[in-house]
């Protein structure tokens, strides 16, 4: 393992110091527990949005941070969901009194740290929405299995979201728009190479020279399918027939009822794209592919988009939820109606992401 | 009789057990998951021996919640919830107590694995810590009822708790991470009923 | 080799016409020769910034074109500088009759090229100056070698010139400037994976699991020094300690003379970095190692510089310069003046800078 | 007598050889460079042959200097130039002339060579193409000034590029990205070095 590391065990500490050190004009880094908050403070009567996640996937949550996009986000350990007194305390922090929206990817100790986490905070009489991220569609069922991860979508629910927020929407609006949002999104990943937790000593899957893996998560989760090496185009038709062919997706998500003051589930179905359809496109590096080889898969992208009548009118290309060092991509396609594309232009300023600003 | 001795001796030994396991759990997660479930536990059982000092002196009770609050708030992940609520939910169930009969650790056993139920949703046979606790809380559980000592007892968990991760290998994984890889997690040994195993034998070595 | 490519022969020109894809609001692709420009014309009066190299290095410097940066760049074969058709080509399509100003990067061949390209474009009547970068300290002498490579000081100065360009820095202004800025720019770069050159069957240099390659160019050339992998902070040090305590360096660059109408050699020495400076400081990843490594770099480079008594007042962490995929860093200080800082804040609208816009 | 047949001839067998050499090319500037020379020069004489038929009812030195416009807009690098501008000085030194006698093509090696040391400034003993040109035109000379027959002096010219060439891997490279390795170029063959001797080789071939 080669790494720009220092002893495995300080790894986050360090980063999240480095990143304080860039970026102490736009965030605050908290320690003990860790989490991000945006450098002044959330305007009042605007709701918070945090996230938070596995570390390993920089600039996602992090680089988030800041007007437009995230008032607060908690790195867990890398590759490790945050725990809740990271959650509880940066809502505690970032509350403004119009409550706190948590974005969520549904990993099982995402979905259950976050949960814990809203319960403690509501304790505090903050008002906290859970809404869970699951695009992924190399998880083809939601009764077997965990459900769909929460991947490239996210990024984009954050800008969106972010915008919606800083125009206003209160919290019962911006959870549905963060709903409409996941809802609208698919993705699919796939890795060339594997990549290492930092101490451990071996990849987090084996992989050929002359194999490439589909359906990759982020945490190096095995995919769906090991493939012998493709040209990009293939790989990225595949792809693209995973996410532009994926049928209704229906599923239980849980959410808090504010009016019966509990969790409550509810059956939801995403609908498939369909010819006519305006989408935002977001290619993404794992990490260890360079932005060129990302252009290479835009423009087949853009050229199957045209072929199916899907205009993408947006787009987002390079680094921006990745899995370590991890050499491969990722393909998002968020459908986008007025609402999503007007706070997709919305100003924001943020270590990773900077528009208008 | 299980003292509060026996209870701290269990949580230094599960310590123990857990960074001498680290890396081979680390392992096993690599196979289905995400390659930190040893990590995650040594670190949490770490923070629970450092933060053990502070509660000592209270009931077993207490010394149980105080546990489950250092796991929840340095394991994360799946298993940080998981055990943390099961900790927590034993903790409950012997509030204020400051020894345990063979009946007290039945209801404390059966409340920690009903904790990690209601928080995860698991069944057995989805290939998770469920399918070590369990059939081990079952054990347990008729074996006081027929009569058997504290040790008999638990020897009895503990080989159903064993059982249980071995009977993880074949499965398909139905919850966490390791359901993504459908058939493809067929084959391999659960890390988290793994870890599972470990907890309830290091409560055996500290009773007997 | 695994990339996300297709034939490599094709590799260079699908990957631009993904840029264009992605990028169509920004930037205007232009083929046989390849040339990128900034989709809005030049202003009437503002001098043309133009650079140009080898492909391999994105988003250098086709995502460096647009607003407040550069107005063209001449994209070559990957690691292989650009012809002087193109650059012929892009000034040609970029003069808005204040002249053109080309960022040269200190390669035999980029020098040589480009001199042919402003000889050309002279013919054409065009005012043209060639300003050579040549930041590389881990290439010590310029008597015995072609003197210092032109690396990470080139993002800065493009980011720097294009915002006093937009400013109304005419050209021999803009060219002392740019003189200015290369002169107080030090950078030096380091490799732990080498890289593959598409179509080709070997990396560019082989390198052990257990080394690393200091003083690495951005073309896979060998670095000065190989050594066994060291912690990330060692590794800084040494690079920072190459960096701050590199000598007065002298050599002779060649410019245009618009009064004696022909190219003319001046000696030029850049002075040491001072306790007291005040600096930009740049890390830069070599297009592999993801920018959560880059944060634990970037920790140290600042505390150093403080150790130091230098003061970063700006800084840039990401992949801005890169080498393919190839796993790595690079480190770049600029003394900064009042100037310098003015433009860097200036705004700035290209697919891999944003700023205020 | 060369014919422009044979010219023709010298530039089809060049981009044939380079064509083949093309692994080998890019390899010795993997060691000592950015492992894209063969990979230039192909691109440059394939290009070279595709605009042949635009200006080959043209005099020689129209040819050559579209042969130097031909591989300035394709090779790039280092090499892009400087063949270029060898190319480009040699067709101005026969502008005009349908056929060349030994004398002319002195004249017109030399030319191209002085090209390239205006370009690039790189004196014998750099590790550049001069280690091979430069021997190779010196012998040319003093072959036909001592009266040998065309082909004879042609491959002496050859004989001194190949020795040249030889001398090249123990230098240390002084300009050109091989500089860069100071030391550590030693011991490796130069790529332009290289490719200017089979330039030669192909016109030898050409016109015996
Ligand atoms: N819903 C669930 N209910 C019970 N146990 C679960 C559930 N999901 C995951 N697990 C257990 O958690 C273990 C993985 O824990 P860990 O690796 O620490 O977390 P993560 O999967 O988030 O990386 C699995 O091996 C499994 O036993
Ligand atoms: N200044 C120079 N004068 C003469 N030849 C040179 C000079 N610089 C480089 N060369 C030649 O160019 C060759 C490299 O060409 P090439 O690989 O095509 O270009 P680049 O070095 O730009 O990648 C070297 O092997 C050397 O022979
Ligand atoms: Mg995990
Ligand atoms: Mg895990
Ligand atoms: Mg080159
Ligand atoms: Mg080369």
């Amino acid at each position: 393992m080669k790494k720009l590391i220092n002893n495995p065990d300080n790894v986050l500490k360090e980063q999240l110091q480095g990143m304080q050190a860039a970026h102490g004009d736009l965030i605050n880094v908290h320690f003990d527990p860790a989490y991000i908050t945006r450098k002044d403070p959330t305007p009042k009567g605007k709701v918070a949005l945090v996230s938070g996640g596995g570390s390993g996937h920089e600039p996602m949550h992090g680089g988030f941070v800041g007007k437009g996009m995230l008032d607060a986000a908690c790195p867990g350990e890398i590759f490790t969901s945050p725990t809740p007194d990271q959650m509880y305390e940066a809502a505690k922090a970032v509350d403004s009194g119009a409550g706190v929206l948590n974005i969520v990817k549904n990993y099982t100790g995402d979905v259950m740290n976050f949960e814990m986490a809203a319960d403690m905070a509501r304790g505090e009489g903050i008002k906290v929405q859970n809404i869970i991220v699951d695009d992924d569609v190399a998880v083809k069922d939601s009764l077997y299995t965990a459900g769909r991860r929460g991947v490239g979508t996210t990024v984009l629910i954050e800008k969106i979201c972010g915008g919606a927020a800083e125009d206003g929407y209160d919290l019962k609006k911006l959870s549905a728009l963060c709903k409409k949002l996941n809802q609208n999104g698919r993705s699919m990943g796939m890795a060339l190479t594997s990549c290492i937790t930092p101490g451990n000593a071996t990849p987090s899957f084996e992989i050929g020279d002359d194999e490439i893996e589909l359906g990759i998560g982020i945490h190096g989760e095995p995919g769906i399918k090991r493939s012998k090496m493709m040209e990009a185009d293939e790989i990225v038709e595949f792809m693209m027939d995973q996410i532009l062919n994926d049928p209704a997706y229906t599923r239980i998500l849980k959410e808090w009822d504010f009016d019966k003051d509990d969790w409550v589930e509810a059956e939801v179905t995403d609908q498939p794209f369909k010819k006519g359809d305006q989408v935002i496109a977001f290619v993404n590096s794992m990490g260890g592919t360079p932005v060129s080889e990302l252009y290479g898969v835009y423009r087949k992208v853009q050229e199957i988009c045209e072929k199916q009548g899907i205009k993408i009118v947006r787009n987002l290309v390079g680094p921006y939820i990745t899995a370590l060092e991890m050499q491969g991509c990722s393909i998002t396609l968020l459908k986008a109606d007025n609402e999503s594309v007007k706070y997709w232009d919305a100003p924001a300023l943020t270590p990773g992401i900077r528009v208008k600003m | 009789m299980i003292k509060k001795k026996h209870i701290l001796d269990w949580l230094n030994k599960s310590a123990e057990v857990l960074e001498e396991k680290k890396s081979y759990l680390t392992k096993l997660d690599t196979a289905i998951g995400d390659a930190d479930h040893g990590n995650n536990m040594n670190r949490g059982f770490k923070k629970v021996l450092e933060q053990l000092p502070t509660n000592e002196k209270k009931d077993i009770g207490a010394i149980l919640k105080g546990v489950a609050m250092s796991l929840i708030s340095t394991v994360g992940g799946a298993s940080g919830p998981l055990y943390g609520t099961m900790f927590l939910q034993a903790g409950n169930s012997v509030s204020g107590k400051e020894e345990l009969t063979a009946e007290d650790l039945k209801k404390m056993l059966q409340a920690g694995v009903d904790g990690i139920v209601m928080r995860g949703k698991a069944k057995i046979g989805d290939k998770t810590m469920i399918d070590a606790l369990e059939p081990a809380v079952k054990a347990y559980s008729s074996a006081v009822s027929a009569g058997d000592e504290l040790t008999t007892a638990l020897q009895k968990a503990v080989d159903a708790a064993e059982k249980g991760v071995e009977d993880t290998i074949p499965l398909i994984a139905r919850k966490g991470r390791a359901s993504y890889l459908g058939e493809r997690s067929k084959g391999h040994q659960d890390p988290g009923a793994t870890s599972s195993y470990y907890l309830l034998k290091a409560l055996r070595d500290s009773v007997q």
